[in-house]
């Protein structure tokens, strides 16, 4: 089994030359294999951030409310009443290439673990994916199993699904992106951190046996694929759902109880980053015996036990003399429970198996001396903006393609598939509201939260696009009525070692932090995924964006529906920027131009004055217009509520269609009333028609009958999977 | 006021939600019952929540309906105690052979989780007296296997003696024979069904088409 | 010893899993594919080390909790 | 001819559908289960009267649909 150690064994762990020169150092002899094996992840780009930590340096990071920024398992903040909203996004996107089915349920699990490990109670998971063009077989094959292994996983462990967002585009042909995000609840003097203490403290071993699945996932998550990846790929890690729902029910039991010093879940590189980790936050050693680690499999090594991505596990530093009574709760459970190690004042981390050292590194140049690289960078030149455009086809037409676009098109095929209702919380379910609305058990109070990016923006203006990410985020869940209070982040990006590509990261990032900047919407936690590439196509940038909000009163969460009678106030300036906006790909086939400008002040005051238009009860109903324009936030608003509206401005289809940012349609009883509030807060509001019949009613007169607005709607999900 | 116990088997998942709908109506919270618990003495009424009992792994319900606390449950039925199952509680009671029939995958072999409407078949049992007759109301259903068979005599006898509960009353989207959403035994003390009156108990939810069903039980 | 339990859903019982794989076959071209029925197995490693009580033991547990007699039937090969 | 396709999760592939049967077989007194796994298993009706092309049909089934290879591994037999 154990193979020489050497350059080139190095190389193939995914440590380059100076790497490997750094590991020999650091170590003063030649390392062990498991020693080797335990560099190459802990400084693999999953695990290190070495592309990427000198540019997260410049995201916002602080507010009043933020209890714990990024470093922690998962951002937390303080949403009042004395509870903290604790959550974060990951990305499974490689395993969810590999296997649709069980990536995507070990990437839910995985991000469970993250958030329930800090003492929070999940209280609602979603999804931002991307695939590739859906006129692929395959495409239709990884969407398949995406769906399933979300649901599949989300529904079991019994937290609802309540949002998210999907894109196709062929860039993402060879290497689809599943972001999953979950956020939990918790009170604020009862979080739990990773940090290791108290000399001679067990270490403790809880959840499901280990075998050997996804040995090197954590490399694996930081290079290309190319047409040999079949062969290369480690025993898929398939996910338990059920052992995941007992694992969160004991640890919950647990953390009531005063036996956890340390916790911390195994995620990415299993035993060897949590336990890296626990020690090196704690400023401890740690010594771990592996011959008592719950083990599925016979004849695992030290080094394959170390490098082990079986799901459903944590690491605990408990207190000696609450170790039984934690014991009792975790097999109460059915868990394994196991004492595997203890905490030392040496600095280092030992393992021993079968009565050798497999492994004495010094804790601290395993994290000081982790590589970090000031890539390379060039930054694509932004595209000019475009020009004039004629409408070919008409609105009707247009805004039939629209709907029935798969960019568009209702995305209740999917969520018809999760359980959004579970915990009997849910407000407002997928599709009912522009963020989905989930009430904290026992208050008045509820989270909005909502997943934005615009990848195509991101892709024309990386800068300009990660800015409308953040921006959309805030709007959607301003649209709510809920204060925006931060945000996750997932960035998902091709390889890092191209200039171009670290270009597009720190323009995104650069865009990000300006408008979390202008909006108040710190980062407190988030995710890096680099190396999205099939033989050396990138994907598009994508820098994902979850964000939650908070209503105090939860019965005054606003929806998009629709009401008869209600009149149509555009809020916001339409310029009728039309550059990469889905009516130019759809309509002219063209993905061309500058996206959307991004006027943070414009967005901040509009969204102040929706937000409180809709605290004081004047609105019925309240959508973004977004991907799509105008013409389609009102189709959309039209088929959630069942009501036909009627619009009575002429104007061309760029006002129609336009994706200028920063706007919002209301349905209110009194449209004077509210553009007069809107002049007095120097907002751009217009009266653009109302709401009576049952068909769409252009100006001009042409209308569309809500059924053919519905069929056009809902056709393309289930048409490609009926 | 009836003394309400909510089982709990590992990977039951809708026990809160059911909780809260049970508050509401009695004034009182239930008692929550472990699964290794062998005496319901106590108890009028036994619930049997939605979830993944044991991940429902083998087939749904199937383990959950060998736990040592189902010999309790069937004693409480034997001595005409209320019992009441819902999505992951249908399919224990029908794997425990306390109704009979079977839940198999959803006929288009997918979750579905989404609003569904319910006829009410009768308004004369203690779980739906606060019902009409003929009453049309939604709930969230939320399962991957709803799709009730019996076989035909069964069903025949289901229908004749008055013991279908709930039938779908627009689409029938798992298959259910019939369009049968929930059963009762012979005595109409234990009903079996798969949506989810328990969470649309509460305006701020989108209704409270599924009070009156705890509200009959708080009746009675 | 290894006892092998295959539980089937029953004749006259409707098996969508078992349609839709035929469909797809079809789809994908095999034509020649008639009716499929979609099942379960499982194997089971049993300390019993003579294969007539493997078997009856098998048969209890196939009974009590591997399948449903309401809709499915079941067999239980010894193997090795 | 019918062909009858077994799909297991490969070696080493974590199955927690037979965990869970295991325990709860253990649960219900049955001491002497040690593993157990857990299975498909696919019957289909085929057109061929040939059993090697039978088996030769059913196995460009399980590789193109009935099997996920990344994680399953299948056997077919023909019968009858
Ligand atoms: N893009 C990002 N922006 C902000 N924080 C980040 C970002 N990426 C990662 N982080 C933070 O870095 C820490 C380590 O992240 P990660 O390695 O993904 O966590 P885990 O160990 O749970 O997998 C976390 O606290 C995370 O919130
Ligand atoms: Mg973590």
């Amino acid at each position: 089994m154990n193979k020489i150690v050497d350059a080139a064994l190095a190389k193939s762990f995914g440590l380059n030359a100076e790497e490997y020169a750094k590991v020999l150092e650091i170590m003063g002899r030649l390392p062990s294999f498991t020693e080797l094996g335990i560099f190459s992840v802990m400084w693999s780009e999953h695990c290190s951030y070495k592309s990427s930590k000198v540019w997260l340096k410049e995201l916002p990071t602080t507010a009043l409310w933020v209890i714990h920024g990024p470093g922690e398992n998962a951002g937390v903040i303080d949403i009042g009443d004395g509870l903290a909203a604790i959550f974060k996004m990951e990305s499974h996107n490689h395993p969810s290439f590999i296997e649709p089915y069980q990536g995507a349920a070990t990437g839910v699990g995985g991000i469970l673990r993250d958030v329930f490990t800090m003492g929070a109670r999940p209280i609602a998971n979603l999804n931002a994916l991307r695939f590739g063009d859906p006129k692929l077989p395959v495409t239709k094959r990884v969407v398949d199993g995406v769906v399933r292994g979300i649901g599949g996983y989300g529904n079991c462990v019994g937290v609802p699904t309540v949002g998210g967002e999907v894109n196709f585009h062929p860039a993402y042909n060879g290497n689809p992106l599943v972001n999953a995000m979950t956020v939990g609840i918790a009170r604020t003097d009862r979080i739990f951190l990773s940090a290791a203490a108290g000399i001679g403290n067990p270490v403790v071993y809880v959840g499901s046996k280990t075998g050997r699945d996804g040995i090197h996932g954590a490399t694996m998550a930081s290079t290309e694929f190319d047409a040999n990846s079949a062969e290369k790929r480690p025993t898929v890690q398939v996910g338990d759902p059920f052992t995941e729902k007992l694992l969160i029910e004991a640890c919950l039991e647990l953390m009531q109880t005063d036996a956890i010093v340390a916790i911390q879940d195994m995620g990415a590189a299993g035993l060897t980053s949590s336990s890296v980790e626990m020690a090196g936050k704690g400023g401890v050693g740690i010594e771990l015996t592996l011959d008592d680690v719950p083990q599925r499999e016979t004849g695992m090594s030290a080094y394959e036990m170390m490098l082990s991505e079986s799901q459903e596990r944590m690491l605990l530093v408990i207190k000696p003399e609450r170790s039984e009574i934690a014991r009792a709760i975790i097999e109460k459970w059915d868990l394994d429970y196991a004492i595997i190690g203890k905490i030392t004042d040496t600095g280092r981390i030992i393992i021993k198996h079968k009565g050798v050292v497999e492994a004495d590194i010094p804790l601290a140049p395993l994290s000081d001396a982790a590589p970090l690289y000031h890539r390379p960078f060039v930054e694509t030149p932004k595209p000019a903006a475009l020009g004039p455009t004629e409408d070919p086809i008409g609105l009707a037409a247009g805004l039939l393609k629209l709907l029935a676009c798969p960019d568009i098109a209702s995305r209740s095929w999917i969520w018809d598939q999760y359980d959004s209702t579970v915990g009997g919380q849910t407000v407002k379910r997928p599709g009912a509201a522009d963020a989905a609305i989930v009430r904290l058990e026992g208050t008045n109070r509820a989270l909005a939260l909502t997943t934005d990016c615009t990848p195509r923006y991101c892709a024309a203006d990386a800068e300009a696009g990660g800015a409308q990410a953040v921006a959309e985020a805030w709007r959607n869940i301003t649209a709510t009525g809920g204060k925006p209070l931060a945000v996750t982040d997932n960035m998902n990006f091709g390889n890092p070692e191209k200039p171009e590509i670290m270009g597009q990261f720190a323009a995104a990032i650069k865009g990000m932090a300006a408008a979390c900047i202008a909006l108040d919407f710190p980062v407190v936690s988030g995710n890096v995924s680099l190396y999205n590439e099939t033989e050396g196509k990138g994907i598009l940038p994508t820098p994902a964006i979850g964000a939650v909000g908070v209503i105090e009163d939860a019965s005054k969460a606003m929806g998009i529906a629709l009401q008869a009678g209600l009149q149509l106030v555009v809020i916001g300036k339409t310029y009728g920027q039309l550059g990469q906006s889905l009516w130019l790909r759809e309509v002219l086939g063209m993905e061309a131009g500058a996206p959307p400008s991004v006027d943070l002040k414009a967005e901040r005051r509009n969204g102040d004055f929706v937000r409180g238009q809709i605290l004081e009860g004047k609105v019925a109903a309240c959508h973004d217009a977004s991907d799509g324009g105008l013409l389609v936030a009102i189709a959309e608003m039209a088929l959630a509520g069942n009501v036909g509206p009627s619009l009575n401005t002429l104007r061309s289809h760029d006002f129609w269609f336009g994706e200028d940012q920063a706007r919002y349609v209301l349905a209110v009883p009194d449209a004077a009333a509210l553009l007069a509030a809107a002049e007095a807060a120097s907002v751009p509001a217009e009266h653009i028609g109302s709401a009576a019949g049952d068909s769409l009613t252009l100006p001009g007169g042409i209308s569309i009958s809500l059924p053919a607005l519905r069929d056009a709607h809902e056709g393309f999900f289930r048409k490609w999977f009926a | 006021m009836m003394r309400t116990g909510i089982l709990l088997f590992p990977g039951i998942n809708r026990e809160r939600d059911m909780a809260i709908a049970v508050e509401r109506s009695f004034g009182a919270a239930p008692r929550i019952v472990w699964h290794k618990e062998t005496d319901l003495s106590g108890l009028d009424l036994v619930i049997i929540p939605g979830g993944f009992s044991f991940g429902d792994y083998l087939r749904c319900g199937a383990m959950a309906a060998q736990s040592p606390v189902m010999t309790a449950v069937r004693t409480h039925a034997a001595r005409g105690g209320y019992v009441l199952g819902v999505c992951n509680g249908f399919q224990i009671l029908t794997e425990a052979g306390l109704l009979p029939g079977a839940l198999l995958r959803n006929a288009g072999l997918r979750f579905l989780s989404m609003d569904t409407l319910l006829k009410v078949e009768r308004a004369d049992t203690v779980f739906t007296s606060q019902y009409q007759k003929g009453e049309v109301f939604r709930a969230p259903m939320a399962h991957g296997d709803g799709n009730y068979a019996a076989d035909p005599e069964t069903l025949d006898r289901l229908e004749g003696e008055g013991l279908v509960a709930f039938r779908y009353a627009a689409e029938n989207h798992n298959g259910s024979a019939r369009a049968i959403a929930g059963i009762y035994s012979e005595n109409h003390r234990i009903l079996g069904l798969m949506p989810h009156p328990e969470d649309l108990v509460d305006p701020l939810m989108g209704g409270t088409d599924g009070k009156p069903l705890f509200d009959s039980l708080a009746a009675a | 010893m290894k006892a092998i339990v295959t539980v089937m859903l029953k004749d006259g019982v409707l098996d969508p899993q078992g349609k839709a794989i035929g469909h797809a076959l079809n789809n994908l071209g095999f034509a020649q594919v008639g009716e499929v029925r979609a099942g379960k197995i499982i194997e089971l490693e049993l300390a019993e080390t003579d294969a007539a009580a493997a078997k009856i033991a098998a048969e209890d547990m196939a009974k009590k909790l591997l399948a449903n007699s309401v809709i499915e039937s079941f067999r239980v090969e010894i193997a090795g």
